[in-house]
């Protein structure tokens, strides 16, 4: 079978159900412009998502057709996207990824201080940090985004945008030039591209 | 000693219940079944039976009554009839799921449109997947029997399942036949006090049916599988006793008339397997190797059994008591599972559906007779020309094989 | 002969001596926040060990036991949204018989239902009233986030005039949102149950009143129904933390009135000397962000109507055909 | 002739009991820990506490008990979800919210949300 590239997203219950979901969806999109079997879905068993209940959120990249496609969570991910920086400190948001995977996180704080509260960090090659929420504000909360729903507004408006961003700077399985093409806020992906501080561990 | 009685099925199901000692009785009216919560009213107004009788606004609640009793740790008792069948549905898998041991009688009545209230068997057998233990009664007496059969078969620890007791409306439920009432110290003897291993109980608490994670679903299915997987043993030793203390006798799963020598059988449950005996006695007479078999639960089904006991036979008509619109063979539910428990067979009778008693139409002996035909044909042949027969429909020259009753 | 309650479960005074024992232990699913979890600790506390809770489907079912746990330290049983009145009408029965025959020794459990509004006055109706009806010896709970929450915020009967669910959005041709105005609850059990002799409001920003009225309901004999105003963060679309404010804005704005029926008799609790325009409330709320000035004001001729005598019915304006969402 | 499965091996973290039924929890409920998700945490100055037992109250994940003995409010690391309410209740602004991440500890963690 062929190689799957898997991405797992982290975000917070309600506040960023809706942004983690287009987190996976920008990834999606942009790789499948460029002509590769995509795959991008909400962990079913996390939903009906309550306030401050942490996410998953899942993408999967590949050259040939996925084929395992009915399945609830991504058991492999090479990179992770957190979405909220406090997550970190309260599940093992590296369950699963194989040694060398990258963490791309939403925060203001130094990669040290993040990294402090990683105790399997040594499975990571890369860690990126960028301070999405000052590059795009979140909406109003609303019910556009609801489980299962059209993106009516497009995909991509709030810190998702920036944050896969920053993600492109250290993948080749999804190009900025992509996720700009898909993105609502294209302004706010190329700044997150731009602010993203990558750290090799 | 035991008292012989002149009881309809209603009345044979509701005194079952009283020697069965029920707890807690929950009705709503629709006839055919109404009898027999009209008795138990009756019987617990005059304090002859010490339960709680109450009155459901329908039958979704009569499942949902019996089902937070017997979680509760008592003995729990309630019925219904066609469309009120349907309507309950919502309640047959949790109170399977969460195994819990009560009893719904059913005298079955045909579904609506338009308004029927004769006998069929669809309405129970439209819920017959849900984990429910289910079988028909032939006669009253049967009736009684399986009431208190049925609680002992569904209560073991082993089984721990709900149990659809079943009778055909009007024919079985309100044709008095002949009652062997049982002393209650019998019954006593046959069927201890029920006893729920975790019940809701501020003693000692527990949490009955939070959620699961879908990867756990298999697991819990597999219970509800493992108890039926039981049944069958179960089943056996329960009617064996049934059998040895009220002076019975039974056959546990299959119930066999005439079969030894038989060519072809007829394959029914309920009230028209009598009609069938009488029928067979007939064609006996004419020197037509004919048989009759009847299964006594419908679940479990009795596949074993058939592949066991009726692969010898060179025909056998399924007499369909139920529809099963656009399913194999486009006749009724029994053929599906006879063809298929046959089908590991080397040498496999030829299977064919046969439509009577639908809506309530008096299946006669000609009915039989004209089956009978088609079967020793069969029987001749090793084939069938149709995989369904609607007699007095679909061939010519029947007149008489269905009469109009009013 | 029916056992009856003999318990007399006495007022509580104050915070301080409501009972320390949590019947309803930390560790459930439910929004940071959940105005319906915290009605269900302090029924739960006031409720005491010798009692049943049974939870029809909706977030106190779902949230509450995800994944093959619960957080109640007494027994609990789920039912369908469908039946709570039903399930907990076989309990009573079941303990009525078991006590009276001595299998079971001690006093007769509280049993209670507590249901969101949908499995008490839309699909659980008709087994609510029929419990209500048949006087088992049960307290029946509305807990109120005013939606089907727990499927994703979806309309109820109890979601106010305006709200945006998921099944009301907002839209050119149907601009408020809902366009209808919800059930009366407590008037479906005061109106026809002549078995029950208390009902009651209450909000969960005054625990110790709502802690009383589920006591005084337990020390009732026969059936007893309770509607608890319980915001909801994720339903109503406002920050966490304003949980227990926003209960108390809408009992200043009048959306919500806490009172007592007892026996035919209205008593009225924390009413306010004079009332906010509602408008104070709704602006907390994104659900009613989208709703014009004329919406607003007619969601005030609504509650000034119902302020003219609360727990009354009144009349409300009838959506047309077309406009019925 | 097939014979039909009668015992079957279901591995340990799929199994459940008999119907689903469960022993009820007696303080806390471990199976669903829910410290680890807050963003923030409530920090209690006892200086300014004047034990009004608002947050006790008002908690809904009954996250804040006061000790008979110290007199003092106990707040619950283990379960408190930081949904913030005690701190809107307080009045007497004994409480404020410190982000999560600027403590080392007091959160338990987790390898899926359940």
């Amino acid at each position: 079978m062929a190689k799957i590239f898997e991405v797992t997203i982290w975000a917070t219950g309600v506040l960023q159900d809706m942004e983690g979901r287009h987190a996976s969806l920008l990834i999606a999109n942009a790789a499948d412009k460029a002509g590769k079997f995509v795959q991008a879905w909400d962990n079913y068993a996390d939903l009906p998502d309550r306030v401050n209940v942490p996410l998953r959120k899942y993408a999967r990249i590949s050259d040939e057709e996925i084929e395992m496609r009915y399945e609830y969570e991504n058991e492999h991910p090479e990179m992770v996207i957190i979405m909220q920086d406090a997550i970190i400190k309260g599940m093992n948001v590296l369950w699963g990824m194989p040694k060398g995977g990258v963490l791309v996180i939403n925060t203001k704080r130094s990669v040290d201080d993040i990294l402090k509260f990683i105790p399997n960090k040594d499975l990571l090659s890369k860690i990126v940090t960028v301070d999405a929420n000052s590059i795009a504000k979140v909406a109003d909360i609303d019910f556009m985004g609801g489980e299962g729903g059209v993106e009516v507004v497009g995909i991509g408006a709030g810190p998702s945008a920036p944050l896969v961003g920053a993600a492109c700077k250290v993948t080749d399985a999804f190009s900025l030039e992509n996720v700009v093409a898909v993105a609502a806020n294209k302004d706010g992906v190329k700044k997150g591209y731009e602010q993203a501080v990558v750290t090799n561990l | 000693m035991a008292k012989e009685y002149f009881y309809s099925g209603c009345a044979a199901a509701a005194y079952g219940a009283k020697a069965a000692r029920v707890e807690v009785i929950t009705s709503y009216p629709i006839r055919p079944y109404t009898g027999i919560m009209m008795e138990l009213s009756k019987l617990v107004a005059n304090g002859d039976l010490d339960a709680e009788f109450v009155h459901g606004e329908g039958e979704h609640a009569q499942m949902s009554v019996t089902l937070g009793a017997s979680a509760s740790g008592a003995r729990a008792y309630t019925g219904t009839s066609g469309v009120g069948v349907a309507y309950g549905m919502e309640v047959y898998s949790p109170t399977a799921g969460g195994r819990y041991p009560c009893q719904c009688a059913i005298a079955d009545r045909a579904l609506d449109p338009p308004g029927d209230f004769g006998s069929e068997h669809t309405d129970v057998m439209s819920a017959r997947d849900q984990g429910y233990i289910m079988g028909w009664a032939e006669s009253p007496q049967e009736v009684f029997d399986n009431t208190i059969m049925f609680y002992r078969i569904g209560e073991d620890q082993d089984v721990m399942l709900p149990q659809f007791c079943c009778q055909d409306g009007y024919f079985v439920s309100h044709i008095p036949g002949k009652v062997p009432v049982p002393e209650q110290s019998q019954v006593d003897e046959y069927l201890p006090p029920y006893n729920h291993p975790h019940p809701l109980d501020p003693h000692r608490p527990t949490l009955h049916g939070p959620q699961i994670f879908p990867d756990q679903g298999a697991a819990i299915d597999i219970q509800r599988a493992g108890a039926h997987a039981n049944l069958p043993k179960v089943i056996e030793k329960c009617v064996k006793e049934y059998n040895e203390v009220m002076g019975r006798n039974y056959a546990p799963m299959l119930d066999e008339y005439m079969t030894d020598d038989a060519e072809f059988v007829f394959f029914l449950q309920g009230g028209h397997a009598k009609t069938a005996r009488y029928a067979v006695n007939h064609l006996r007479k004419k020197g037509v190797k004919a048989g009759m078999v009847r299964p006594r639960f419908t679940r479990p089904f009795p596949s074993d059994e058939i592949a066991e006991r009726c692969g010898k036979f060179k025909a056998i008509g399924t007499i369909e008591t139920s529809t099963s619109y656009g399913g194999a063979m486009r006749g009724g539910n029994l053929i599906h599972e006879v063809r298929a428990s046959l089908y590991d067979l080397d040498k496999r009778p030829a299977v064919t559906s046969m439509m009577a008693g639908l809506g309530g139409e008096v299946v006669t002996l000609d009915m039989f007779f004209q089956y009978a035909e088609v079967l020793a044909k069969a029987a001749k042949t090793g084939q069938v020309d149709q995989w369904v027969y609607w007699a007095g429909f679909d061939i010519a020259g029947w007149e008489g094989a269905r009469r109009l009753q009013f | 002969m029916a056992t009856v309650k003999t318990q007399n479960l006495e007022m509580i005074k104050s915070t301080r001596n409501a009972p320390k024992a949590e019947m309803y232990v930390p560790g459930h699913r439910t929004c940071a926040g959940c105005g319906p979890a915290l009605a269900y600790r302090l029924v739960a506390k006031a409720c005491g060990p010798n009692s049943i809770f049974l939870g029809p489907t909706g977030c106190m079912y779902v949230a509450n036991t995800s994944y093959l746990c619960g957080p109640w330290a007494t027994p609990w049983t789920h039912c369908q949204i469908t039946n709570g009145g039903a399930v907990a009408s076989g309990i009573e029965a079941a303990y009525q018989v078991l006590i009276r025959k001595g299998k079971w020794k001690g006093e007769l459990p509280n049993i209670v239902v507590f249901a969101g509004d949908g499995g008490a006055i839309d699909i659980g109706l008709q087994a609510m009233s029929a419990m209500m009806y048949r006087g088992h010896d049960a307290l029946f709970v509305e807990y109120d986030n005013e939606s089907y929450a727990n499927t994703g915020i979806q309309t109820s009967p109890a979601t106010p005039y305006g709200a945006n669910t998921t099944f009301t959005p907002p839209g050119k041709a149907i601009p408020e949102g809902k366009v209808l105005f919800p059930k009366d609850a407590p008037q479906l059990v005061i109106g026809g149950h002549p078995a029950v002799h208390y009902v009651a409001t209450a909000s969960v920003a005054y625990p110790v009143d709502l802690m009383n009225k589920v006591r005084k309901a337990l020390n009732y004999q026969g059936p007893t129904f309770l509607h608890l105003h319980c915001p909801c963060p994720k339903g109503w679309l406002f920050d966490e933390a304003k949980t227990v404010e926003m209960a108390k804005l809408a009992i200043q704005t009048g959306m919500w009135v806490n009172y007592e029926w007892e026996k035919g008799e209205y008593k009225y609790q924390h009413t306010p000397k004079e009332y906010k325009g509602v408008g104070e409330y709704m602006k907390h709320q994104t659900r009613f962000k989208h709703l014009k000035p004329e919406h607003i004001s007619k969601m005030q001729d609504f509650i000034n109507a119902k302020l003219k005598a609360p727990g009354k019915p009144i009349a409300v304006p009838v959506a047309g055909p077309r406009e019925r969402a | 002739m097939p014979k039909y499965t009668v015992k079957f091996k279901i591995p340990k973290h799929l199994q459940v009991p008999m119907g689903a039924v469960i022993p009820s929890p007696k303080t806390e409920n471990e199976g669903m820990i829910t410290g680890n998700w807050r963003i923030v945490r409530p920090v209690i100055d006892h200086e300014k506490c004047t034990t009004c037992l608002n947050c006790y109250i008002f908690c809904p994940d009954a996250c804040w008990q006061l000790n008979e003995k110290t007199e003092k409010m106990e707040w619950n690391a283990k379960y408190c979800k930081g949904c913030r309410i005690c701190i809107n209740e307080c009045p007497a602004d004994a409480l404020t919210a410190e982000e999560e991440l600027n403590f080392p500890d007091g959160v338990v963690r987790l390898d899926v949300p359940f």
